[in-house]
């Protein structure tokens, strides 16, 4: 059904995205420990393989890049954990995906107030 | 018999925990979002509720991937909130109540849900939040929590026809409990937004309040949507509606609603959020 | 479209494992027993399988009541075994098959199945002795499993009608999926027994006999019991009758099936062991 | 309905059942790792307390009576763990339950094979 049909922007988290996302989404789930946050701040390459991520998470990751963490499998539960370890909440991780600074990101969050959708 | 007096919709953004734990209620932001709560505050104080169900979804605290339930409900005498990873402040734990867990889990298993229970369960801030906000201050310890977790993380998701039907099964269940107690039903989460993707910020005000106007006495109308509808709709995390909707399936066969609050409020971090609450005649 | 070969019914007890890694098949209490099993494993060596999906119990190493499902399904590339504390010989771990497993789920899910879907699981001798007495050595490596896991240790369990319609919407999906795989169905457990209680021993072999009687052609006669008449016809842990009916749930839609093979061995350890093999026409 | 209708010396592991037995069954559920089992050994007394056993489950557990354990929400799954540090298997804890030697529970059991139940 998401494959058919897909909807712009948006990625499905799905079977094949979980199998797919497994060891990233594992990293992220262990991000709910403080121990863990900092484990991984002290070396992130030893915390990759610690969980057996794949060379493209592990960009993924290096690179902070939100949208090629989500076309890794990453489900955005997870990856959340993970850019609350920055001090980045959903309005900065919003701005990071769609190109905005978070100052436009949250304007653009009021104008839809006023946005009639389909 | 247990009686049920009622059922509320609510948000429950991490941020307004963070929000309420800064004092920043009257912030100019937050001012008109936790102005609409008083009210509904105020009713349930006065009906003085015994046990409060929780429809939520868990976001990562207590289930992951590897062992993922389509739907899950608390049977422990109490549930403990923990750290989520972003630095929401964590709270005391929630009060549970084991006698109308079973029976419901009796009722749901015997009705074809195939439930997973827990005996020990974390809970996250899709019920602490609204709980919190219900209670202010964490005076929530006298009443007892029975959590009800629904995925809505993962796909395959519940359908909305299925969310809906669980919590009619749910609300029969409490209505054949052989006790007095005074139950209120919570629906949390929603309603439209999307945080993932290049669709981020995704908001659709309109489809919100239809769905809020249908809540009161034509849930049907929302029942029919797929998962996939709901995301095109209202967003990738826009399926929290789920929650809402096995929320209003517990109503179901209370006959006529009143609906005491409707209010909407946009933008709540990336969230379009509504508060409602709909009183059965059992209602004082 | 993948194809269902058939489906067997076996005993799980750990003792089996024990006896099998002792190397104990020829002693006067197990020859007989495993007399059964060769013509089974000819069939299935034969038909060369590519996916087994086995329907088991977990007994407590996977699962316990602080999250415990009603119905389980695994959907990883491998699962491991692990100590059960009571000494039976860890095995090499059992090899997955994500894409069939995602494609019963979403099929489940679609018909209002509330499973728990596990992408890391470990697998206990409810369904790693089945798999041993199939392919001795531990050589199963080249078959892909799916497992399966029914509650058959607390009350609530799914009811027998409910098991056995679990088990033709997997067989309705198995058929449903767009690959040219070959699939054999195990049910393990029961048939009659009682670990505890002043009743433990407690064995029905005309009940047995009877169940193995109506799983070819009239199992319809089963799905109506309560799990408590289960209890009382066929002991405490006569409920894993549930897997049988789950694996001969997804044979109903193949048509007339053939019983190629039925035996029954009282006792091994407390129980009346079954074997069972019902094949489809898609058999060769 | 496990409740209305008991089935003579059989215990319904149901959901209030479960909730008594919750501690019990944790502790016996920890037993599928070795050191957690040796750690029992060394101090069974201690064990008790880091699950919260009630008294009457301690005392169960320090007499080794299997149908106390059942009574204080044992579940046999998770007993069997427990019976299995000693060397116990289903026979030797079915004998204990029945009153027998682990011998006549074996004969017992091969003498089902000529019984008829209703
Ligand atoms: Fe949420
Ligand atoms: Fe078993």
């Amino acid at each position: 059904m998401s494959q058919n049909n897909p909807i712009p922007g948006t990625y499905f988290m799905d079977g094949p995205a979980a199998t797919k996302g497994y060891p990233l989404n594992k990293m992220c789930y262990s991000f709910n420990n403080a121990e863990a946050r900092a484990e991984f701040l002290r070396d992130e390459e030893a915390y990759f393989d610690k969980f057996k991520l794949s060379e493209e998470q592990k960009e993924a990751v290096r690179k902070r890049d939100v949208i090629a963490l989500l076309e890794a499998g990453g489900s955005i539960y997870y990856l959340a954990k993970f850019a609350g370890i920055f001090g980045l909440n959903v309005q900065d991780v919003g701005g990071l995906q769609t190109g905005m600074t978070t100052e436009e990101f949250k304007a653009f969050l009021v104008q839809q107030g006023e946005l009639v959708h389909g | 018999m247990a009686k049920l007096l009622g059922g509320i919709g609510s948000s429950h953004i991490p941020a307004i925990g963070v929000a309420m734990d800064k004092g920043l209620e009257q912030e100019p932001y937050w001012k008109s979002f936790f102005e609409a709560y008083p009210p509904v505050r105020e009713w349930l104080y006065k009906q003085e509720p015994d046990i409060a169900v929780i429809f939520y979804n868990d976001h990562g605290l207590e289930f992951f991937h590897d062992r993922k339930p389509t739907f899950a409900i608390g049977a422990a005498e109490q549930y403990e909130n923990a750290d989520e990873g972003w630095g929401i402040a964590e709270i005391p734990p929630v009060t549970g109540e084991t006698e109308l867990s079973w029976h419901i889990v009796n009722h749901l298993v015997e009705n074809d849900f195939d439930i997973t229970i827990c005996q020990e369960m974390k809970v996250d801030h899709g019920l602490t939040v609204p709980l919190t906000l219900m209670w202010p201050g964490h005076k929530y310890g006298h009443i007892k929590v029975i959590p009800v977790a629904i995925n809505c993380e993962r796909h395959p998701m519940p359908k909305p026809s299925r969310s809906f039907a669980f919590g009619k099964a749910i609300g029969d269940a409490i209505r054949s409990f052989a006790g007095d107690q005074k139950v209120v039903v919570f629906g949390t989460g929603g309603l439209s937004h999307q945080l993932d993707g290049q669709r981020a910020g995704f908001i659709n005000k309109p489809f919100d309040l239809w769905c809020m106007e249908k809540m009161v006495d034509e849930p049907e109308a929302m029942t029919g949507f797929s998962n996939y509808e709901l995301v095109e709709k209202a967003g990738a995390q826009g399926v929290e509606l789920n929650m809402w909707l096995a929320m209003r399936g517990a109503l179901e066969g209370e006959g006529k609603l009143q609906e005491l609050h409707r209010s909407y409020h946009l933008p709540i971090s990336n969230t379009g959020a509504g508060l409602q609450l709909l009183a059965t005649a059992h209602a004082k």
